[in-house]
């Protein structure tokens, strides 16, 4: 076991933080959360900067237009993005992580040429259309229809929790193509043109007040057969293709969000005495101490990662701890702002107390929320984990086969 | 001995339900939300009418002459209907602000924050809303005229119902009671808080249940699943136990003899804010996705108890005020 | 909603209150824990007092040679007999609370005068033969037959968490006398002489170190028939009839000793300074409120018996929320102890902190554990609260009817 | 950066593990069971000779020089065998107390209480099996000979492979090393405690999922119920998390470039204490009434887990250390 890095991850760390220092106060003023188009030009932007020097894509495969990098490569990327508060991934998200790598591994040489450099530039933004009203946890009875007719398939059905949908160019859509109890085995993976007729849009308001998700209601939309990535019916494996990119880096930018919020929140103590309080320290303590475990089986994942090649069940085992370390950082902060958290505008300011993180604690606050929800609850985690790590017998499924 | 509803006090909440179901349905508490005013007046007179604020107020003054034990029921009720504003100060209002008791008026009450380098600013909810703002601190209670203040609107509130101000500047206003009624008014108004958390905690798992028997996953009601039923099932607990400890509360209020009261009042509102935070979080994750939408409305109940939670005593204080009843004398055992 | 007691209840008390002043010095020497021949004569001698001053079967109905009392009586008897420190029911707990109350519901006049008189005044000790190596949450599956043979019934099999079995003179047994899977319905309710030949019986150490449950090996045992209560297979109903002898206060000396032992702690803390530290006061709060909430829960289910005479669903939402408060308290007292709690003996004595609770805090401490497993699980009435009182699905069942 | 193990290291940890099923089978650990010695001298010379107490002692002194990061994953493997005595504190003494290193002395370690009114007594572990009791203080480490001491074996020990005495007075002994070497043990102390922790919390998942597996009710392996299931998978979790911590806080002391080994170190702790107790406790939980019964091994983790939680450094004072971690400027982040 070594937690040093090596000359060659020291020198792209090096070289990493001389380009941000250099890049980022060029970036035009953020724009407002919920101004999308405004969003996508940011965030197209800054890729379009990675691009030039040479770190867009850094974890795809060199075959891929990426930079390759190994895991420890890509963890390093992260912790100093996000140490040096570059921009986010944002509404490039889906097709640098998702999107882009299943084109990569199962899409055809015409897809990879038309659809990989645009997305490495910035210069097409991808949505996903996996999740569907009924079909949450269990993603494998998804109804939306696809119909085949000539060259085109013609889809009809709903999805929902379509991130930047308002912005995209492209969803990357799982649709039935088998019967209807087809279940894992009758599902296709499509990309989508957002511009087709029949696609509507209508955004969605998450319990944090963001319009970052949307529904999309698709009425006879019609989609080339030549969009469709892998073989038809075989869209489950495709998706189950992309998690294996996945390199236990996931939550780097998150966890090191949360130790900024556990520092602000210490030194909001600092200032209202509440420091003085040996309880209020030891939970400080607490949170320090399982952070810094998070930190350790993040390191641990990405150096499995960087040996196989392949993501062990420690992703799994990172959400569920860090959900809930997540949860009891949020109670934290959220009890030493007292009523100065009854809103996300700052009621401090200069004179008392100073300036208070309202809104981030309120953010977080959301995020540790969400975290226990998306992608799968801590419920289904721990299915998960009982049932594929440990070997417990599944739970009896009645009236359907799984 | 009998600690269980008599038939007068049972019909006194149900009727309380029946007002909130008809003047609050939750379609048209929701109209407000994000707004800078959610008091409707006309709700609030019919509140007034029903005698929501003037329950505990003697009968020569106007009241009906009850006790905290039946206000406890009506404020249960009404933090199950998520009857917005500022019910507790109106209600401890009613007697010394014209107009609160029957439901004309609409007052505010901020407790006094200690000053000095380290202390949080002041934050007043419904300030748009309120006739009246009363100033709670050890001394007594002050009040102030809302529209006299230099007040900030505070963007993006925890719950959209319950819209917030700052103040730079918090007057000490004309002062209309003595430190014997500011104490009791700590006292009751944590029960009443409490009652509404009770209310909270008891939708929250009342929703949660509704969804877990509709919700089908994997070809059947996720109610089904032990996951689901367990968080169901500790949730009826928590809404079960807070509601016992509240109402001992507000009948050791009514009967002194009993007990100490203020110990009473400051564990309930410690169970109670912990019940209706915690459900109102375990509602949330029983709807899965679609409880982190802003339309499904559980998030609601559960900010408005984050909300309640600040507000007569936080949990620090509480629990202080409690752990100090261990070492006198009265305070051991039940 | 009143929580003043009425002058009859309050004479009750005082008469009760009297009595304990003066029966109480009397006593003689408490046996060692496991001393059961010693346990027997001192639980039986007191029981001996009670039914002579008219306390025998308080809360047992008059026809069955009790005091008939209300609910209230019983609680505000069980809340005088803890304050007094009084022995606790002991030995005579299965004969009092559970085979007594079957026998008055069930059983016919001949067993009613042959075993009622000698069970309240302590001439007979009982104890339960329910549970079975592999019935433990499943109470239905017991394995136990019971082949009838000419007026008898011969008896074969195990059973486990037999408390004070070594002692007993009779046992209340629930054997099988249905087909193999009958479940519910192929059970019977048999009283077993324990000088039966084919009774072997077996000390079974808990965790804590007591001996007060014994494993109970059957082989060949004859039982009269006359000795059975209710009708063959109706053993299931005949036991579920003694649970509604519940009345809400089965948990009031326990919960009594929770607020001791909170105290106790709190007086520890005090010592040694611990008390100076605003987030153990705290913690001593949280657990007062949750006590007292409690205390509260407790007077509301003795009400709705007072006032029904059928036990309402308070009783297991009791004992989960009171499985998690004593838990917590249990954290809490250990935690203070520190390194004095690492045995039973009192390291402490004169000098330094003075004299400390270990024994009654890691006492308490296993009776944290066992709250969570003894009669029924968490687990099972979680799943209890979620069917019965929320009207939530059952959980489907493989292979076997319900 | 590799946070993996290597084969060496690989290897090494199931070396020991074969060593502790071959020396420490569970009948031969429970023979011991609540008896005033539980240390087999010919088990801790077979410890010694495979190392395990002179892993970290430099070659020229004799010893394996290694580092802690190899010691913390013999200890795992310790703690996982349930193997009973003071393995930390004979580890510690190697170099120091002659015959420590190659098991043919066994060396205890208590640390010196405060003293004054409000002190706790001094109880000492395993008094009857040592040979040298070590006082750890703040100003350095002396040695005891244990006959010497006037000790009272305490009846009903918590964990019955962990007899404990208790000492009227500690005298203050002969000096054997100064405060370096105390803040020294007192790190690499937690760290292999939190790894004895980390082996007791994965050997109650293994237990746990085994019963889940094996036991039915209601006609199917209890395991398949989601209550159990869940139970079992964040003891799974737990587990996974405290060994990461306490491997990163072992390879942190060896290489303290890459962090505060003391904050990593207590931290580690602290997740490992954790890790122990709970999933001691949850396994007691799966296996239900059997799990009540002293046959059934389990209750030994959770009652070792607690007796560990004790030494070097509690819960209260672990996390004031990392705490105060975050108000220095070397602290912050990860």
């Amino acid at each position: 076991m070594d937690l040093r890095y090596s000359h060659a991850e020291e020198a792209f760390r090096a070289d990493l933080r001389a380009w941000l220092e250099g890049a980022l106060p060029g970036l035009p003023a953020k724009p407002s959360p919920n101004d999308w188009p405004g969003r996508r030009a940011y965030d197209t932007h800054w890729q379009r900067l990675l691009f030039e020097a040479g770190y867009a894509g850094v974890d795809w495969p060199v075959e891929g237009g990426g930079r390759g990098a190994s895991a420890v490569e890509e963890l390093i990327f992260k912790e100093e993005l996000e140490r040096a508060h570059a921009p986010y991934v944002g509404v490039n998200f889906v097709g640098l992580l998702h999107a882009g790598p299943t084109i990569i591994a199962e899409g055809t040489p015409e897809q990879r040429a038309r659809f990989l450099p645009a997305i490495l530039r910035g210069e097409e933004v991808w949505c996903q259309g996996f999740s569907e009203p009924g079909a949450g946890s269990d993603l494998a009875s998804l109804r939306t229809r696809a119909v085949r007719d000539g060259d085109d398939y013609v889809v009809t059905g709903q999805k929902i929790w379509t991130s930047h949908a308002e912005v995209a160019d492209y969803c990357e859509l799982l649709v039935r193509t088998g019967p209807e109890d087809s279940r894992h085995k009758g599902i296709s993976w499509l990309i989508l043109p957002m511009d087709s007729p029949g696609v509507d849009i209508r955004p969605l308001t998450t319990i944090a007040g963001s319009t970052e998700f949307a529904e999309l209601f698709l009425d006879e939309v019609r989609v080339p057969v030549t969009n469709r990535v892998g073989d038809e019916n075989d869209g489950w494996r495709v998706t189950m293709v992309t998690l294996s990119f996945e390199r236990g880096t996931a939550f780097v930018g998150d966890l090191l969000e949360a130790f900024e919020l556990l520092t602000s929140t210490v030194d909001v103590a600092r200032r209202t005495g509440a420091w003085d309080d040996p309880g209020v320290r030891r939970q400080a303590g607490h949170l320090k101490a399982g952070l810094d475990a998070l930190w350790a089986l993040t390191r641990r994942n990405v150096s499995q990662a960087a040996r196989t090649g392949i993501p062990g069940p420690g992703g799994t085992l990172f959400k569920l701890a860090y959900s809930e370390t997540r949860h009891e950082l949020g109670e934290f902060s959220l009890g030493l702002l007292g009523r100065a958290g009854l809103a996300a505008d700052d009621s401090g300011g200069p004179g008392g107390v100073g300036t208070l993180p309202a809104r981030t604690v309120l953010e977080d606050f959301y995020r540790g929320v969400s975290l226990t929800i998306a992608a799968g609850t801590s419920q289904i985690q721990r299915n998960i984990v009982g049932e594929r790590l440990l070997g417990l017998p599944k739970e009896p499924v009645a009236g359907r086969p799984r | 001995m009998d600690f269980e509803l008599n038939e007068s006090e049972a019909e006194l909440a149900r009727g309380v339900r029946r007002l909130c179901a008809g003047r609050y349905p939750l379609e048209r508490v929701r109209a407000g939300e994000g707004g800078p005013r959610v008091v409707d007046r006309d709700g609030w007179r019919a509140l007034g009418e029903a005698g929501a604020f003037s329950l505990c107020l003697a009968e020569e003054a106007g009241g009906v002459g009850l006790g905290l034990d039946e206000a406890s029921l009506v404020f249960e009720e009404l933090g199950r209907g998520l009857v917005p504003g500022p019910l507790v100060a109106t209600h401890l209002a009613a007697g010394l602000v014209g107009g609160a008791q029957d439901g004309t008026v609409v007052v505010g009450l901020v407790a006094r924050p200690p000053a000095g380098a380290g202390a949080l600013p002041t934050v007043v909810e419904h300030l748009a809303d309120l006739d009246t703002l009363l100033v709670l601190d050890e001394g007594g209670v002050a009040a102030l005229d809302p529209a006299s203040l230099q007040a900030t609107p505070l963007g993006r509130p925890l719950d959209p119902l319950t819209p917030v101000w700052s103040l730079a500047h918090l007057p000490s206003g004309e002062p209309v009671a003595g430190p014997e009624v500011a104490a009791g008014w700590l006292r009751d108004g944590a029960v009443l808080t409490a009652a509404l958390q009770v209310g909270l905690a008891t939708w929250s798992t009342d929703r949660a249940v509704d969804y877990a028997k509709e919700r089908t996953q994997f070809g059947r009601p996720i109610g089904g699943f032990q996951a689901v039923k367990h968080l169901c099932a500790d949730m009826a607990v928590r809404a079960e136990v807070a509601r016992c400890a509240v109402q001992a509360a507000a009948v050791t209020v009514d009967e002194p003899d009993v007990g100490d009261a203020s110990v009473a009042a400051a564990g309930a509102k410690l169970v109670a804010d912990q019940a209706a935070i915690t459900n109102g979080r375990s509602a949330i994750q029983v709807h899965g996705g679609m409880g982190f939408t802003w339309e499904v409305p559980v998030h609601l109940a559960y900010k408005r108890a984050r909300v309640l939670a600040t507000q007569f005593g936080t949990e620090a204080a509480l629990a202080e005020q409690v752990a100090a009843s261990l070492v006198t004398p009265s305070g051991g055992g039940a």
